[in-house]
């Protein structure tokens, strides 16, 4: 691939990009989120169309328009985001699309399907019947199911886009000895994943992307892990540094054994007032699960929550935001977002009460409200009317916060604040943080990015399978410790 | 022949029909009375079915009324919700005739009909009288939101008071429709084993029942006696099926004695405010000279 | 003051004329069907058929602002015509048998129509039964109420103070036509002056999201049934008094054009976008339609041929236009 | 999972009758009914009986197992009662105005049901019209059709081979049993055993990610409304043998009746999942009500309450048990 480039509204996920792959290797992406991994994957895979640049596959020039193309010319591909039929078994999730088309009646060979899947459920060592319906199935289970997905197409090429980001050590360590065959069999393999060891261990070549650009390409023979993390971070972080609140005026939030079945159990923390803390742990672990418990979107089993020390009951987000909880939830677009609705409205429509009377809503304060917002979060909109799915990744996600601060929370919990934000946008998000931290109010940060983490918390908690394995403070805050954690390892602190 | 009507500046004549439906034999045929009698004497028609619905008419007439027609000629889809759009037609000088179901009020200025309640009567006389059936268990299938049925069966009941040796076994909703009342007939069959008689106060609800019957064999067990005539239930008379008889209303008769009253009401003749058309029972014996 | 200014915002802005493309080629349409009737028919254009078309448009109408607001939050609602029966035989009841007084029995026929809307939002709301099913129960349901309540037997003849409601007129206009410009006033203010109308197109956008903004859902979801009911009882009302009776078989499809109405005019079947505006369009060229076809004395059964083809081609128009942005 | 898991799990999922906890419950509730029926009316049983209800349910259930496709790949039809009607009168015509043989007519008039089905395929596939909205300009268009062609005449009378299909009876079981016997294993076998059935599922389950697999979405589309219009045409057969009548005004709101047997059968209205064993059972359940109450003469206003309460409560219990799993 050679020079390739493509622009969505707002953001350059790719810029001039080369990239190639070997038969029988393994070449892996690195880069930080929104680094445009995936938009490199989902090119070569035909999801995409590029908007420049060439794409030659053996030795001829070609055009995927669309993934089907792709995968019949011998491309198959592993997507970050699980697109199985919840509905359906997994014989038939495996073989949709495929079912031999030229068969007589079109009458499925129920026969070959199961016994087929039955042979590549076996390949990545999940010991299911293919009967079973994949909405039974933990996350865990479906990625692997995708995984044998990809590999019975008998494709030349297989993608990977994160595919241990929901598997235990075990059943990685398994993908990987099937890759290693694979590989044998002359398969040419993309590899794209955050865990460093995997990589390592893994990969033959490496290619690290910045910000929608090619940094480099190395084996990874050649290269150790801290140079690679340097290429990946590359700039400084140089955020505005957070003014150290002399006395965090006590404690704002605890939590105490909260546990909630086949999420997680036993979780107990303390926020104090002006005080950052970051959520650190693999996708995965938990943490989304422990705050929408916390602000009332899921059901809790058991656990107690305190707020100014005083037990508090929340059974719903509305009630926790009367009580000074606030989430911005991480998934931006199902379950933050109005997509039809204007700017306007998406900030404002969790504080009408403030410009209302007698519940009907003052119009014009109400749109003054939305343009003091939209020019304090330097949201880039034409008008505040605009269609807010017009808007780029960054943009929406500030008004988002917008709306989140509107409703003057006690304690705001980001999750994953800056998934898919360009780097711009993330230090303005950063600096409204510390902004918000110095006004007393205590902030959560859940965030897969290390470095984000790193450079915003005041105090890190670290999770793993449900469970808190660790908490940092100060100078012990630094990647070893975090990884440390991360993957399970509990140290004396 | 007559040319009495002629008054408009266009020299045509043109009346407003609204039936209560269009999607009924009974009423096809009277539509056919109407438009062949309009034809002779060259008065156009607008027809209109509110299928069943009261307010389709109401806006049907106000429509009518819109038009300027000399006259409105309705089938009330029900006695009682006719009388205010009767009112506001007259209002604008336009004379209306009910045809087969009045107004509860009586506001219209000519009312045709058959006599329902006369109609059940004779019915059950026939079914006494006449076949000399006097005792049995009989099934009634009825319509009670639709008043000329309900009329019907009152008139049929009224009769029946003397017989007490006939036993109402059910009395029960037939559905109006074909189909409905072969299925409820088939239910009331399998409830009742010792049904002798249906009395159905319909034509289509008549030929459910008899295709039930038929179904279950019982077509020598069971004698049916229908109200109103359709084709079909022509040919099952002739064909001495299990339908000994039915009540005959004449539609056509109704259609047509609806334009020429319309017309001798628009030329200001006297006439009177009821206007009834004959029924009569038909049974084998008068079937053909009935439909031909 | 700041009523005032609210009053001012009103007029100025959120006025739903808000003249999008797809309301301009409906008010095209509409224009384009009313200059064609109008060459066809001379009676077409008189002050007393456009009378008419408003007096019969209303009951369609009514009914369909309460369907906007379902729409719009991603429901539906097809119970609608067999509550306006029952509500219309208890109004005719409690005047006629039970001697109320007309404001009495209008009351109580507006409770209970909301409050058979309210037993919707109940169900969908806390028993999460889909609004299809739910609604067609209530359907089904409710037409059996208002045959058992009155044994099938139509209610009639009231007071002319009650039949004035449906028949009379107010300086010319028609009672029917003013009670509707009040709905749709009515219709535009809470959907786009309050929290509720606000928190209704956010439901219907995405309902996690709504939940995660802190939007009471099954609050929502029960203001917006009942408000359906609400709406369908006025239209009762009026019905009633338009027949000078109460009947238990009225209403029976009378949610398909309802629907209808509201997807002519430009609302989404799958929620999160639509307007009053747009519904009284919709409902308008129903009206026009109707009373055209009527004048026209096109053959009955053809009507419906002609009906079902208007729907197809307003709708396909739009989608198509949708998909070339 | 074990082995043994495994081996049991293979062995029960591979039969279609797939007993999971919803259709016990269905069966449960069917067995219920029949046992309270049998109990307060001695005539339920009889086998007389019995075959009135397998015929009574037949037609519905013939409709029930096309919707049961459309309902699956998250559609919905609301135009079967009107091309019932179209077929129905159809065949009538063919047979008696035209002299054509029975083969022929019955023929021609599954052509035409089928044909009817592919425009609402082809106007919800190409011009991407939601299914809702086609198929309501579709029903009020087919209904026209029906009037128009027939002038609104019932066409009645037929040769007894003819009505041998709706009336006769072979080894003593009723012809239209046969039929959909016949019928409902095709219904199976398609959905679950052929490409085009697993396809369904695929696009009711998620239509991108199927459109990604590579399925042929709109391929798909046509089969399943023709499909669906097939097997209306297929009932509307029966209907018009066994009322030895084609009838124009044949199969208002058959529609809601269908999809009431599919939804109680466990097919979800988002699409995705359902069975045609469900809707079997949910098409028996309605059918078993009906003649129930016939049988036990309640009162028809009441039976439509009983009726609409046994949706919501079968429905209601369905997704309170799926909630808590
Ligand atoms: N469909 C889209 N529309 C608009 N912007 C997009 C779209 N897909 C991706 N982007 C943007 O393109 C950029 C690159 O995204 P990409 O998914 O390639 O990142 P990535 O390197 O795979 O990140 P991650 O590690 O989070 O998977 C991001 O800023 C993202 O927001
Ligand atoms: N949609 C889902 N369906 C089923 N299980 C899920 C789903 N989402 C998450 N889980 C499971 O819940 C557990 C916790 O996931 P959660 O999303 O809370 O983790 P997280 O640490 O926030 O990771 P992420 O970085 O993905 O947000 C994991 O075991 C995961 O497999
Ligand atoms: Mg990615
Ligand atoms: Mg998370």
């Amino acid at each position: 691939m050679k020079a390739i480039s493509k622009t969505f509204p707002g953001v350059k996920a790719l810029q001039d990009v080369d990239f190639d792959l070997l038969p029988g290797e393994v070449h892996a992406l690195l880069g930080e989120n929104g680094a445009g991994k995936s938009t490199l994957v989902k090119i070569i895979s035909g999801v995409y169309q590029k908007d420049h640049g060439e794409f030659v596959y053996k030795g001829k020039s070609i055009h995927f328009s669309s993934p089907l193309e792709a995968r019949e010319a011998g491309i198959s591909t592993v997507y970050q985001e699980l697109s199985l039929m919840e509905h359906m078994d997994i014989g038939r999730n495996i073989f949709l699309g495929r079912e031999g088309q030229n068969r007589i009646l079109g009458i499925l060979d129920k026969k070959r399907i199961y016994k087929d899947s039955m042979q590549y459920l076996k390949k990545v060592k999940l010991n299911i019947s293919p009967y079973t319906l994949v909405k039974n199935l933990s996350i865990a289970e479906k990625q692997l199911v995708e995984i044998a997905k990809a590999i019975s197409f008998n494709a030349e090429v297989i993608i990977f886009d994160e595919p241990t980001s929901s598997l235990s050590e075990e059943e990685a360590n398994n993908l990987f000895i099937l890759i290693e065959e694979l590989k044998k069999s002359g398969i040419g393999i993309i590899y794209i994943s955050h865990k460093m060891s995997e990589i390592a261990k893994i990969s033959d070549r490496i290619t690290v992307f910045r910000d929608g650009k090619k940094i480099a390409t190395k084996y990874t023979k050649e290269i150790t892990i801290d140079e690679v993390l340097k290429m990946m971070v590359g700039r400084e972080i140089s955020l505005m540094e957070k003014k150290i609140i002399e006395n965090t005026n006590g404690e704002l939030l605890r939590v105490k054994n909260l546990s909630k079945k086949d999420s997680f159990q036993d979780i107990s923390f303390y926020l104090n007032k002006g005080e950052i803390l970051g959520f650190a742990g693999l996708v995965g672990a938990g943490r989304t699960e422990v705050m929408r418990a916390i602000y009332g979107a899921d059901k809790l089993d058991s656990g107690e929550i305190m707020i100014d020390n005083k037990l508090v009951h929340i059974k719903n987000p509305h009630q926790a935001i009367a009580k000074g909880i606030v989430l911005v939830p991480e998934d931006r677009k199902g379950q933050g977002l109005f997509l039809n609705l204007g700017v306007d409205k998406n900030i404002t429509i969790s504080s009408l009460k403030d410009v209302s009377r007698f519940k009907v809503v003052n119009n014009k304060k109400n749109q003054d409200i939305a343009k003091k917002t939209v020019e304090k979060m330097n949201v880039k909109t034409p008008t505040i009317h605009q269609q807010i799915s017009l808007l780029s990744g960054g943009n929406q996600q500030k008004c988002i916060l917008g709306r989140c601060i509107l409703l003057n929370p006690k304690v705001l919990i980001f999750d994953e604040p800056t998934r898919g934000i360009d780097v711009g946008a993330k230090s303005e998000i950063y600096k409204l943080m510390f902004e918000l931290a110095e006004q007393g109010i205590g902030i959560i940060v859940v965030s897969s990015e290390l470095p984000e983490i790193m450079a915003v918390s005041d105090r890190v908690v670290v999770m793993h399978e449900g469970k808190i394995t660790g908490e940092l403070k100060e100078d012990q805050i630094n990647q070893e410790n975090i990884i440390n954690y991360m993957v399970g390892v509990t140290h004396y602190v | 022949n007559s040319t009495a009507g002629k008054k408009k500046d266009d020299g045509k004549i043109t009346f407003g029909v609204t039936f209560q439906t269009l999607q009924h034999e009974f009423f096809v045929s009277m539509k056919k009375g109407l438009e062949e009698t309009a034809k002779e004497h060259n008065v156009e028609i607008l027809f209109s079915d509110a299928n069943f619905q009261f307010d389709k008419q109401q806006s049907a007439m106000e429509d009518f009324s819109s038009q300027k027609v000399d006259a409105i000629l309705t089938v009330p889809v029900n006695s009682e919700g006719i009388a205010s759009s009767i009112k506001s037609a007259k209002s604008k000088g336009i004379p209306v005739v009910t045809l087969d179901i009045g107004s509860n009020e009586e506001v219209e200025d000519l009312y045709i009909a058959s006599d329902n309640y006369l109609g059940g009567k004779l019915a059950a006389e026939y079914l006494t009288k006449t076949l000399g059936i006097t005792s049995g268990n009989i099934f009634i299938m009825t319509a009670p939101e639709d008043l000329s049925i309900r009329e019907r069966v009152d008139g049929f009941k009224e009769v029946l008071k003397d017989f007490p040796n006939i036993k109402i076994a059910t009395d029960q909703h037939g559905g109006v429709s074909r189909d409905k009342a072969l299925q409820i007939t088939e239910n009331v069959l399998q409830s009742n084993p010792k049904l002798d008689i249906i009395f159905s106060s319909n034509d289509e609800m008549t030929m459910g029942a008899l295709k039930a019957v038929q179904a279950a064999k019982k077509e020598k067990d069971i004698t049916i006696i229908g109200y109103d005539l359709s084709q079909d239930i022509a040919e099952e008379i002739k064909k001495g099926s299990a339908i000994k008889a039915v009540t005959a209303q004449d539609p056509y008769a109704i259609g047509k004695a609806a334009i020429e009253d319309a017309l001798k009401l628009i030329n200001k003749e006297k006439l009177p405010k009821k206007i009834g058309i004959d029924v009569k029972v038909v049974d084998a014996k008068n079937i053909d000279e009935v439909t031909n | 003051m700041s009523n005032l200014q609210n009053t001012l915002n009103v007029r100025s802005k959120s006025i739903p004329l808000n003249l999008d493309k797809e309301k301009i080629g409906l008010i095209v349409s509409l224009m384009a069907l009313s200059i064609l009737l109008s060459i066809l028919s001379p009676h077409f254009l008189e002050t007393y058929n456009l009378g008419n078309i408003g007096r019969q448009t209303s009951i369609n109408l009514i009914i369909a602002i309460g369907m906007t607001y379902v729409i719009i939050s991603g429901g539906i609602d097809l119970s609608v015509g067999s509550m306006l029966a029952v509500v219309s035989v208890v109004v005719a009841s409690l005047m006629k048998n039970h001697g109320l007084d007309i404001f009495t029995s209008i009351l109580v026929g507006v409770v209970i129509g909301s409050f058979l809307g309210l037993i919707n939002g109940l169900i969908i709301s806390n028993i999460k039964i889909p609004p299809f099913i739910a609604t067609l129960g209530m359907m089904t349901i409710a037409r059996g109420i208002a045959f058992v309540y009155t044994d099938a037997y139509p209610i009639s003849g009231f007071s002319s103070k009650f039949t004035f409601l449906g028949q009379g007129s107010i300086f010319g206009i028609p009672v029917p036509i003013i009670i509707t410009i009040i709905a749709v006033a009515i219709g535009i203010f809470v959907l786009n002056n309050t929290i509720i109308g606000n928190h209704i197109f956010g439901l219907g956008n995405n309902e996690e999201s709504a939940r995660l903004a802190g939007i009471n859902i099954k609050k929502t979801q029960l203001f917006i049934y009942t408000f359906c009911g609400f709406m369908t009882a006025i239209s009762a009302v009026i019905v009633t008094s338009r027949l000078d009776s109460g009947q238990p078989n009225i209403g029976v499809s009378y949610e398909l054009d309802a629907i209808a109405a509201v997807v002519l005019g430009g609302t989404s079947l799958s929620g999160g976008k639509g307007s009053i505006f747009g519904t009284v369009l919709g409902a308008l060229i129903i009206g026009v339609l109707n009373n055209g076809m009527n004048l026209l004395s096109v053959s009955p059964y053809f009507q419906l041929i002609v009906k079902g083809l208007v729907i197809l081609l307003a709708v396909g128009l739009n989608t198509i236009r949708e998909r070339k942005n």
